[in-house]
């Protein structure tokens, strides 16, 4: 009993590691610019195919990540400028759409640069499982969590310490205001969309050995990190992390005690009761509205 | 954008156009083959390797004087895996570029959409994918190559049967092939006596199935499991078996019978077994089977033409493309009532799938024998039998 | 005579704040009653509280002796009760004259079989509707706007716009909050001439505004908040006097 | 009177009837007419959709769950119950509706990302239903649907019928059926728009507190809008279906939520006549693009992208606002 219910809790955090850090790439692209970014999945699809790629081109592992997360991020910046920046003006709704329209043009040109097929990355270290209590755990999910922890972690002391980190969060707070004080407010969005690219990458990298990658692994993932951070409550880091882990939790939960047909069916719906106690997810601000 | 969409309509117009002025020097006309594939999307595995071979071997035809003394053309769209784009392409096919017949169809969702539409054209049509329910009833126009999912059933479970096995637990995918292979898994199981005592689904999106495999784990007298599901996900179902330390037999589908599953899987794969094309293991067939030079010519031309491993995905579309130039030949002619009919009374093709002997109620014309049993040892593919 | 709007004990806590304490006064029909006070003072959290956008921390609204605690805005407005905004609330994505007839609202209930099929019936309504909201918004000076989108018109135009919209309902009591902000003197004349206009109609009067002017010249009765608390409540000829609204006014 | 009339109110619906009437001199084959049938039905669906998210403001990202639901339910009646065509219709709207109304009045309490998410996720559990549940709607390999008739009348597409004595084919009857609809489904919404119903909608996306303070039920209102534009998609849904010959779940897809939104924020928010335009555009781009094989990823994600970044109106609010401006500074050159 103890065995089976610590199996779907290693698996349910696993996936809900990954969700997690999608969900925190939405969180700062989000908080920056009121963005909601369909093309967060493709940071994460850009870090797994290049490695992959690059290491089968004989490129030593450590260097083909750095290049792959240099590579996401420079999309990233690229995303913002040339996306982003020039329809400032536009609807939420249509910002929605751009994003939807750069994601599938990214992963178009993936599937012409890197084909179609599958591709496996090797586990960081040994690939034997570990025993805990008669269920096991792949040893790529302690390099995920491990990782989806210190990135956490160095998130949060990029927002609490860094100078570009505070100008990220006033402007998030209030665009005109940080204006005001000489932040540079295009400068902060671009480092936004970087950072959350770099995230993406990362967090692309360290679960291919797990999901395997292709040009297309972006979009459901995608969806799924989205899912998690309306779950937490747009634009909350905290929320972003609970709300991946319990979505992965409760998938896995779902899939092993109550139906797998129906385990993402659950997953939704425990979105929709979420946000109808919550409207603003788990931890998403209460702002009241002026008039 | 708008101006190309014009040019492009007025192209669309004057290639229309030129069709009917050129219906009366029929004799010169190229035979059209259609075809509508999931070339990209989720069953990309599946269209690609399909495509690569008809446009392969379209050329081949026509280099060595096509058929009827008339060239090939092949008519190819993709519908991204998506079946209303597959009975739209379909559409396109029979009325805009009026083909003389169809091979295509990756998937069986895509096929059962452009069905209906095909059986009221009255267009012969040579379907790749592999549920059951494509040839079960039988559908005057509709053919396939691939051996029938239920094939597939009564091949692993029979050879379940002959290692003693008699419970077994099933995962499927929730997709069309996983979904309909679990539907005849539990029929066959059930004719021969078998019990299937977990029946758990993942969706294709999924990445561990490890929660379903633990439920299957501990489900009480399991002694084999089954997967039946194509993509991925087997690859990760392979991969989590294997992690947790899962022993009993393990056997996969025709779903994955490809080497490029072998790459994913890795070393998780050893000892699982699947019923597949003998073109895995085109080495390994006896010296006298009728299937070994088919086999091994077209492993040799694809691998040559396109640098990429053969899969036997691409086999299904060869024989598709065959047995329409077969019936074609036969017919003398691309009426597509004589087309149809000499494609139901082919006997004795044998082809990189198998045997196949057409009968009026049976437009597959393979049987299950035509599945080998292969086994992964050592990183690779052994028949079995 | 019972009072039209009476408040009683009325508190608002914004996470412990206090936008709004212990509040009471009454207003009688046919008043014009104003509100002032510092900023920050919670004259607009008043309104937002009367008028049903927020829900009081404690106290009682009610509204013609009715309490008005589990009602809606747009249930307050069915009982006569209508306002502006300080940030006007137009819709931009409609044109002037819609943005008066949806003033109307309440009065042209149609079926959504009438309206699908347009039958005469809506038809009729709509073009007397139309005229309304045209006579309305000559009436309150935007006549020249008839035509035009929401989108194209002045700041100044868009205040009196709103007041035509919050006429439409055939309010008894109407809300106004800071109707003078923003404009120059002429239209500031022109305002006070509207107000007693619709004074003069029988439509009770609630004003929020900075402009002591405005306000001394046209109030019955003035409320003094400060801090949330009433500091005073009179005539504006007590209100002058009162040496608690002098020191706060003098900075004191 | 009569003059004034036409120009204001029904110069479109008219322009829209003429393109109808006129179009089919230009079908060169039954494809060309299956693809103007399929824009039709999808343009009236996306009719619909724009009164919730153009005119109303409220975000759908799972409107294909109610289009695949009507789509079911005349799959289900027509074919496996032997239900007529128009009661199947209609039958399925009214479930729908009632199914729309129970989910919308909670979610629609909802704003912004967290509706986008709720409709979201309402579709995927649509779509994971008609998906497992095999034994009624044939699961992930979906289910064949009987031509669509009328009163022991079929309308096949490979039928020949005489229309008060023209012999016409089988898609052009249809392609006259789907006409209609598309029209009634226009003037419908612009009905609706232009009435006190359509102005409080308009007013819940202009501004909901001013909405509410002139005593309009916001509430209320939101879910009727979702309930219309469920029931439009519904009936639009079951058409579909009869035309298709065939559905799978892929019909209440994600994906297809996705087409849907994106035909209205590409074509003009708030635009009847625009949002049809972009259901036309992007049912013409993958027939368009298929001749460019692996690049027509690429191309499709380069122009929609494009059109938004330079068109965030969307194309004919932009087309008209740029004529419009031409024709002024025209005139003013002139004067």
């Amino acid at each position: 009993m103890l065995a089976e219910f610590l199996q779907y809790l290693f698996t349910g955090i696993t996936i809900g590691a990954t969700y997690a850090l999608i969900a925190l790439g939405f969180t700062l692209i989000y908080n920056a610019s009121h963005v909601i970014n369909f093309a967060q999945g493709e940071f994460l699809m850009i870090g797994g195919m290049a490695t992959v790629s690059l290491t089968a081109m004989g490129v030593p592992m450590i260097l083909a990540v750095v290049l792959a997360v240099i590579l996401a991020g420079l999309l990233g910046i690229a995303l913002q400028r040339l996306a982003i920046a020039p329809a400032k003006q536009a609807d939420v709704v249509t910002l929605i759409i751009i994003t939807i329209g750069a994601s599938i043009f990214i992963r178009g040109i993936a599937q012409v640069v890197w084909g179609k097929e599958y591709h496996v990355m090797q586990n960081f270290s040994t690939s034997e499982p570990i025993e805990v209590f008669g269920a096991v755990l792949n040893s790529q999910s302690l390099w995920v969590l491990g990782i989806g922890a210190v990135m956490v972690v160095g998130l949060v002391l990029f927002f609490t310490k860094t100078l570009i980190g505070k100008a990220i969060l006033a402007t998030s707070m209030n665009k005109e205001a940080a204006r005001l004080v000489g932040i540079r407010t295009q400068m902060v969005l671009m480092l936004a969309f970087m950072v959350s690219a770099l995230l993406g990458s990362v967090a692309g990298i360290v679960v291919a050995p797990i999901t395997f990658t292709s040009y297309d692994i972006g979009i459901i993932l995608g969806l799924k990190g989205f899912v998690a951070a309306a779950i937490g409550g747009l634009g909350s880091g905290v929320g972003a992390v609970v709300g991946g882990l319990s979505l992965g939790i409760v998938e896995a939960m779902a899939a092993g005690y109550i139906s797998s047909d129906y385990k993402d069916a659950v997953a939704f719906s425990m979105i929709l009761l979420v946000l109808f106690f919550m409207p603003r997810g788990l931890f998403g601000a209460k702002v009241v509205e002026r008039v | 954008m708008l101006r190309t969409m014009m040019r492009r309509a007025g192209k669309c117009a004057a290639v229309a156009a030129a069709g009917l002025m050129m219906m009366s020097a029929q004799a010169a006309e190229p035979i059209k083959i259609g075809s509508f594939l999931s070339v990209t999307g989720p069953a990309s595995f599946l269209g690609d390797p399909e495509l690569k071979t008809l446009e392969m071997y379209v050329e081949k035809i026509n280099e060595e004087g096509g058929v009827l003394g008339r060239p090939l053309e092949l008519v190819h769209y993709d519908d991204v895996g998506n079946a209303s784009s597959a009975r739209n392409f379909a559409s396109r096919l029979i009325r805009s570029d009026q083909v003389d017949i169809i091979v295509g169809g990756s998937t069986t969702g895509a096929t059962m959409a452009a069905v209906p539409l095909i059986e009221q054209a009255q267009v012969p049509f040579i379907s790749l994918a592999g549920a059951v329910v494509i040839t079960n009833p039988v559908k005057k126009w509709v053919f396939k190559t691939p051996q029938t999912d239920r094939m597939a059933a009564e091949r692993i479970l029979t050879d379940m049967k002959d290692r003693g096995i008699t419970k077994f637990g099933l995962i499927s995918g929730t997709g069309g092939f996983g979904s309909s292979g679990r539907t005849q898994t539990l029929e066959v199981a059930e004719e021969m006596g078998m019990e299937v005592v977990a029946d758990v689904t993942y969706s294709g999106s999924d990445t561990d199935m490890t929660a379903q495999l633990t439920n299957i784990r501990n489900t009480k007298g399991v002694e084999a499991v089954l997967n039946f599901g194509f993509g991925q996900g087997p690859a990760i179902v392979t991969r989590n078996y294997a992690q947790l330390g899962m022993e009993l037999p393990f056997y996969q589908s025709h779903g994955v019978a490809s080497d490029s599953f072998l790459e994913l899987a890795g070393s998780s794969a050893e000892g699982l077994r699947l019923p597949a094309s003998p073109l895995l293991v085109p080495d390994s067939l006896p010296e006298d089977d009728p299937q070994k030079e088919v086999v091994q010519n077209y492993k040799a031309e694809y691998e040559a033409r396109w640098d990429s491993k053969v899969s036997t995905f691409g086999a299904y579309a060869y024989d598709g493309l065959m047995l329409a130039v077969r019936a074609i030949e036969e017919a003398g002619s691309t009426d597509p009532a004589a087309v149809r009919d000499a494609l139901e009374n082919i006997k004795g093709y044998v082809g990189v799938t198998g045997e196949f002997n057409m009968a009026p109620d049976d437009h597959n014309g393979l049987d299950a024998d035509s599945f080998r049993i292969l086994e992964v040892q050592n990183g690779e593919w052994k028949l079995i039998n | 005579m019972t009072a039209l709007v009476e408040v009683k004990g009325l508190d608002k806590a914004f996470g412990g704040v206090h936008a709004v304490e212990g509040v009471s006064f009454a207003v009688e029909a046919g008043q014009v009653y104003s509100v002032i006070g510092p900023n920050g003072a919670g004259k607009t959290t008043l309104f937002n509280l009367i008028t049903g956008l927020y829900i009081p921390t404690k106290g009682e609204i009610l509204l013609n002796g009715e309490s008005t605690a589990k009602l809606e805005p747009n249930q307050l407005a069915e009982r006569g009760m209508c306002r502006t905004f300080q940030q006007m609330q137009i819709c931009m994505n409609m044109t002037a004259i819609e943005n008066v007839m949806l003033g109307r609202h309440l009065q042209l209930r149609s079926s959504l079989i009438t309206t699908l099929f347009r039958l005469p019936s809506l038809r009729r309504n709509e073009t007397a509707a139309r005229k309304r909201a045209a006579d309305l918004m000559k009436y309150v000076g935007c006549g020249d706007y008839l035509d035009a989108e929401a989108s194209a018109m002045s700041y100044g135009a868009l205040k009196r716009l709103e007041i035509a919209r919050a006429l439409a309902a055939e309010p008894k009591v109407i809300l106004l909050d800071e109707p003078a902000a923003g404009l120059n003197a002429t239209e500031t004349a022109a305002l006070e001439d509207l107000i007693r206009k619709i004074a003069d109609q029988g439509i009770t009067v609630m004003l929020v505004e900075h402009d002591m002017k405005l306000v001394m010249g046209i109030s019955d009765r003035l409320l003094v908040l400060n801090y949330g608390r009433v500091l005073a409540e009179g005539t504006p000829e007590e209100i002058r006097q009162n040496p608690d609204v002098i020191a706060a006014y003098l900075g004191g | 009177m009569l003059n004034r009339f036409m120009q204001s109110r029904l110069r479109g619906l008219m322009v829209l009837a003429l393109i109808l009437i006129i179009l089919p001199v230009f079908l060169g084959n039954p494809f060309h007419y299956e693809l103007v049938i399929q824009m039709a039905i999808i343009a009236a669906t996306v009719v619909g959709l724009n009164l919730l998210v153009g005119f109303a403001g409220q975000i759908s990202l799972g409107h294909a769950g109610f289009f695949g639901l009507g789509a079911y339910f005349t799959g289900i009646a027509t074919g496996t119950y032997g239900w007529s065509s128009i009661p199947a219709l209609v039958v399925g709207a009214i479930a729908v509706g009632i199914i729309a109304w129970v989910v919308g009045r909670p979610i629609l309490r909802l704003k912004g990302h967290y509706l986008s998410m709720a409709t979201l996720a309402v579709g995927f559990i649509i779509a994971i239903i008609l998906n497992n549940e095999r034994a009624i709607t044939g699961g992930p390999d979906g289910m064949p649907v009987p031509a669509f008739d009328l009163f022991g009348w079929e309308l096949s597409t490979f039928g020949r019928y005489s229309l008060f004595g023209v012999d016409i084919s089988g898609v052009q009857a249809w392609y006259i059926l789907a006409s209609v609809v598309l029209l009634l489904a226009v003037w419908f919404a612009q009905n609706l728009i232009e009435s006190p119903i359509g102005r409080a909608l308009r007013s819940v996306k202009g501004s909901e507190v001013a909405a509410s303070v002139v005593g309009v039920d916001t509430a209320k209102y939101k879910s009727l809008v979702f309930v219309i534009s469920a029931i439009y998609a519904s009936v639009m849904g079951g058409l579909y279906a009869h035309f298709q010959g065939f559905i799978t779940p892929a019909v209440a897809s994600f994906e297809f939520s996705i087409l849907f939104i994106t035909m209205v924020v590409l074509g003009g928010m708030g635009s009847t006549f625009g949002v049809i335009l972009g259901a036309v555009v992007l049912k013409l781009l993958p027939q368009v693009l298929a001749d460019f094989q692996e690049l027509e990823t690429v191309m499709f994600g380069l122009i929609l992208m494009l059109t938004m970044i330079f068109m965030p109106k969307g194309l004919l609010p932009t087309i008209t606002a740029t004529v419009s401006k031409r024709m002024r500074k025209k005139a003013g050159g002139e004067a």
